[in-house]
């Protein structure tokens, strides 16, 4: 995958991200505020300005743009998570990715997402869809799979990531402050991570 | 929804036209969305900035001035700012004795305060400290959450260490009283009806007629429970009991009173509020040394109030007491 | 009906205790519901007095300090008060130079404030001059009408009268001055929400969704006409626009313009209004001298707003910026 | 009539407004501001109290009080006008009141209703009750009528006085903002006055 590639990918998220704004956002009302979806296509409109202004010539400099832009229009939670994920991507991003470059990749935002955000497994937040996705991208990888296929794995294991956060009681971010009411609904930022996973298991890979 | 708004696209701009139009004591950044005191930076004065989602007017804008804050950031509604911004407020006020970050306790507050000072190290070399407040005994502090909301405290932090950072008091000292007023603060707020933010349209809750929210947040975080609507001195238990189990007020120089109005209920309601308040603190023999009752963190459109206690001091009242001249908050000059 | 009360027949007192706990450089009467300046009566100074149906907080009470009122009578929500108030407010700061009452244009407070100038005439012999404030064009001021009720501009007489008076002037000037600020004062209103009375328990008016009522009073009374919910640059038209033809603004030494909240609408949307109104006035050739955004003369919980235009000169100006210490507005102490 | 039955009339008086209280202010929520019955109800409740604290010994110190006491408590328009009324019926009273001495006062009660508040017949306000109420007492005493069946045309008067006032379109008052949107509610301080009447023609007269 070039630069070309993983733009489309980014395109992808932020087609994916406005169609369903509605529905993060009102997730996020559930549990949250109910700015996730407004947040998320606020930052990801300013993306897609910005890819098309100047278009980038890395992956490197994809993903800086991607992470400088959206920390800069996202805010609240989210923004400072994805943006600080895509710089992580950036510094560990080759000028081509295969498969196992883009797991490598992407396991490093992972890393920058909780190195800012300090969330575990199990707490009900962006990383429950995130590490399982990461994790089964690898596995995949690993037991052979062609490229395509291992993103749909990890695509799948995002959604159920996304799924398995329902029951859980929040411990990060806003939704903590509801302790046993935020059982029994799904984590926002757990649903656009399942967005960015089925985007990249649509564009990427052949 | 019914609002005085054009669009909730520019809704943050166009009231920062009219807050730079009412206020000419005062600079705004209209690219960074930051408000700033007119003679920003003062030479050899600590800068003190604090900013957040905007939707809780006067805070932060409305407590920019001399004796309070130097600059405000102003996030969308209810959503923290972004890093830019606080990194274009921080060097605006700037004056050679660093600059205080005054961040309410919100995931998304912190995160982009600290990636702000992450950029200013990086790139100016000016000092900067964070001071996190989170004065909301509503939520539970424990490893489980993200820890207590910053709500009314906020503003009584704004005004005392604003005061220190008057009289010359360098950065270390200045986040030391910051840290001192959210230490012996307190707070708990009520809803009584919804907010309805602009993007979304419709209320972010629904609460019946006859039932009300206690330990509510001020972005619509649902609280503790629902009850059932109830009369003002019940009401006034409700908030000043779990803030009187969390601390021990007695035995200090009294407190700091402070009755927020969400932005919705009447300045009446909360005089009403602020006697069944007064007499519940004089049954636990609590004297009020200060107070301050008013909508000055609000919750746009919510109908409902908030009660903070500072438990203080001389110090703290001494610089409580010291003249500030801000759009919201003015005395002695 | 939503409300931090206790009971509606309670509502009055409860919150002057309150007043009275927050504020204790005033002296409350509570058996006569009158708020009065600390130091009244003031020697050889005029006393100001006002008053008029509560609900309009901050006004009148949150007004009474030194620059500005010395009394004010709090009458039942939005009903008048009765003569007895008058008449011990009028006694409480009569410091021998008169006393200038301040009337708002409803046919029951200027019967029961003559009421009270007769009483006053009839027992002691303290000079009053009674001025009756009729600012809002939206109620023609005709044979066939109460005339104008009196709205924004009381907040201006106030202040400006109340300066006036601070500087030592006579009687009949201090009220020359309050006479003039009503001359050049207009103001206009819209509710976008009904308010709701305590003691009736429910909207005074059904106003739907999608409808707002332009030329509201501040008691809930019917405006002009009702209209579908607009843009708040078209609102601001709207309101603008009977001002401006109702008096010529130009050619003064520009305006002062206040914005004012109705009680439930947030501070962000009175700026935003409030960048619309200077635009509106720059494009018609009137500078704004000073301006005033926020919630001063309210209708209870009643959302939307009014503005008040005030065309200015040299001395208003100088009497507007003059010191001034109540609860409600404050500077230069 | 002596002192007691004109009590017992301001009794009744108290105990209609009391009964209507919710209808009075009905009608002042459509084109006023929604308080009338509130207002004299309190004004009413405490003239009883009054009353019965210091029964006053002659319809003049019984006028008086009730005066006295609606200026008192009642504020609002409503307040000086039967503030005003009661002072002037108690400075035209005799000891003891027959049905012409009765109708003198209560015209004395009008002029000083129209003193205070300068309405006119037509401008839709508690005169157009009691203006026809008081010619109607004059012109059945004076066709000879007994002061029982006097006084119940006196009512039957207020009554129609008060539906006259219906389509009227208010120039005093509160109502007046309405301008066109007055007209088709009858007056709230004509319905009072129309209590006022009745009572008056249910204890008064033998
Ligand atoms: N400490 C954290 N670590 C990881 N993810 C977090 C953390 N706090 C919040 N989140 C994620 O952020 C999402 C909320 O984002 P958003 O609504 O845009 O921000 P905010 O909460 O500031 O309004 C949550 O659904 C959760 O997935
Ligand atoms: N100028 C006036 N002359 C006679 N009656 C009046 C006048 N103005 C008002 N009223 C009467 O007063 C009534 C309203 O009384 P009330 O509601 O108690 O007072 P307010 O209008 O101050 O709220 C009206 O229905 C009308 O009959
Ligand atoms: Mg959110
Ligand atoms: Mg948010
Ligand atoms: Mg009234
Ligand atoms: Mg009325």
């Amino acid at each position: 995958m070039d630069t070309k590639d993983l733009t489309a990918w980014i395109r992808e998220f932020a087609g994916l991200v406005a169609q369903h704004k509605d529905e993060l956002t009102a997730l996020d009302s559930a549990i949250g505020d109910g700015d996730h979806g407004v947040n998320m296509d606020r930052g990801l409109t300013a993306v897609v300005a910005a890819l098309e202004a100047e278009p980038p010539d890395s992956p490197s400099a994809l993903f800086k743009k991607v992470g400088m832009t959206l920390i800069s229009k996202v805010g609240g939670a989210s923004g400072p998570l994805y943006g600080t994920a895509f710089l992580r991507m950036a510094a560990a991003a080759d000028s081509v990715l295969d498969g196992a470059g883009f797991a490598k990749v992407l396991r490093s935002g992972l890393d920058g997402v909780v190195a800012r955000g300090k969330a575990q497994p199990g707490d009900k937040t962006m990383v429950d869809a995130l590490g399982p996705a990461v994790d089964a991208l690898d596995a995949a990888l690993a037991s052979g799979a062609g490229t395509k296929a291992a993103l749909q794995a990890a695509a799948d294991a995002a959604e159920q990531g996304r799924e398995a956060t329902i029951p859980l009681v929040a411990r990060k971010g806003r939704a903590s402050y509801l302790g046993e009411r935020s059982a029994g609904h799904p984590d926002p930022g757990a649903t656009s991570v399942t967005l960015l996973m089925q985007a990249a298991a649509s564009t990427l890979g052949s | 929804m019914k609002k005085l708004i054009n669009d909730p696209a520019t809704l943050i701009q166009d009231a920062l036209h009219g807050i730079a139009a009412a206020h000419p004591q005062l600079r705004v950044d209209f690219e960074n969305r930051v408000i700033v005191r007119g003679d920003a930076p003062v030479r050899g004065k600590v800068g003190l900035i604090s900013g957040g989602g905007s939707g809780h007017e006067p805070l932060h804008g409305g407590f920019v001035g001399p004796g309070m804050l130097d600059a405000a950031c102003a996030g969308e509604v209810f959503t923290s700012p972004v890093p830019d911004q606080m990194v274009a407020a921080t060097q605006a006020v700037d004056g050679g004795a660093g600059v205080l970050h005054i961040v309410k306790n919100y995931t998304g507050d912190v995160m982009n305060f600290e990636l702000a000072a992450e950029m200013v190290a990086a790139d100016q070399g000016t000092e900067v400290v964070a001071v996190v407040i989170d004065d909301d005994v509503a939520v539970q502090d424990s490893l489980y959450t993200a820890g207590r909301r910053g709500v009314g405290a906020t503003v009584l932090v704004e005004k005392i260490a604003g005061a220190a950072a008057e009289e010359g008091r360098p950065l270390a000292e200045v986040a030391e009283v910051a840290r001192k007023v959210n230490t012996y603060a307190r707070s708990m707020g009520l809803a009584l009806t919804s907010c309805t933010v602009p993007a979304a349209g419709r209320p972010t809750f629904e609460l019946p007629d006859d039932q009300m929210e206690v330990g509510i947040g001020i972005h619509g975080e649902p609280g503790r429970r629902r009850v059932p609507v109830a009369p003002a001195n019940e009401i006034a238990e409700m908030l000043v009991s779990p803030i009187l189990s969390d601390l021990d007020y007695t035995g200090g120089d009294g407190v700091i009173a402070f009755v927020n109005g969400m932005g919705a209920t009447p300045l009446i309601e909360l005089y009403l509020m602020f006697n069944e308040v007064t007499q519940l603190l004089a049954k636990n023999g609590i004297p009020v040394a200060r107070s301050l009752v008013g909508p000055y963190i609000t919750s746009l459109d919510m109908a409902g109030c908030s009660v903070t206690l500072l438990k203080a001091d001389d110090e703290l009242l001494r610089l409580w007491d010291a003249p500030v001249n801000t759009p919201a908050l003015r005395r002695g000059v």
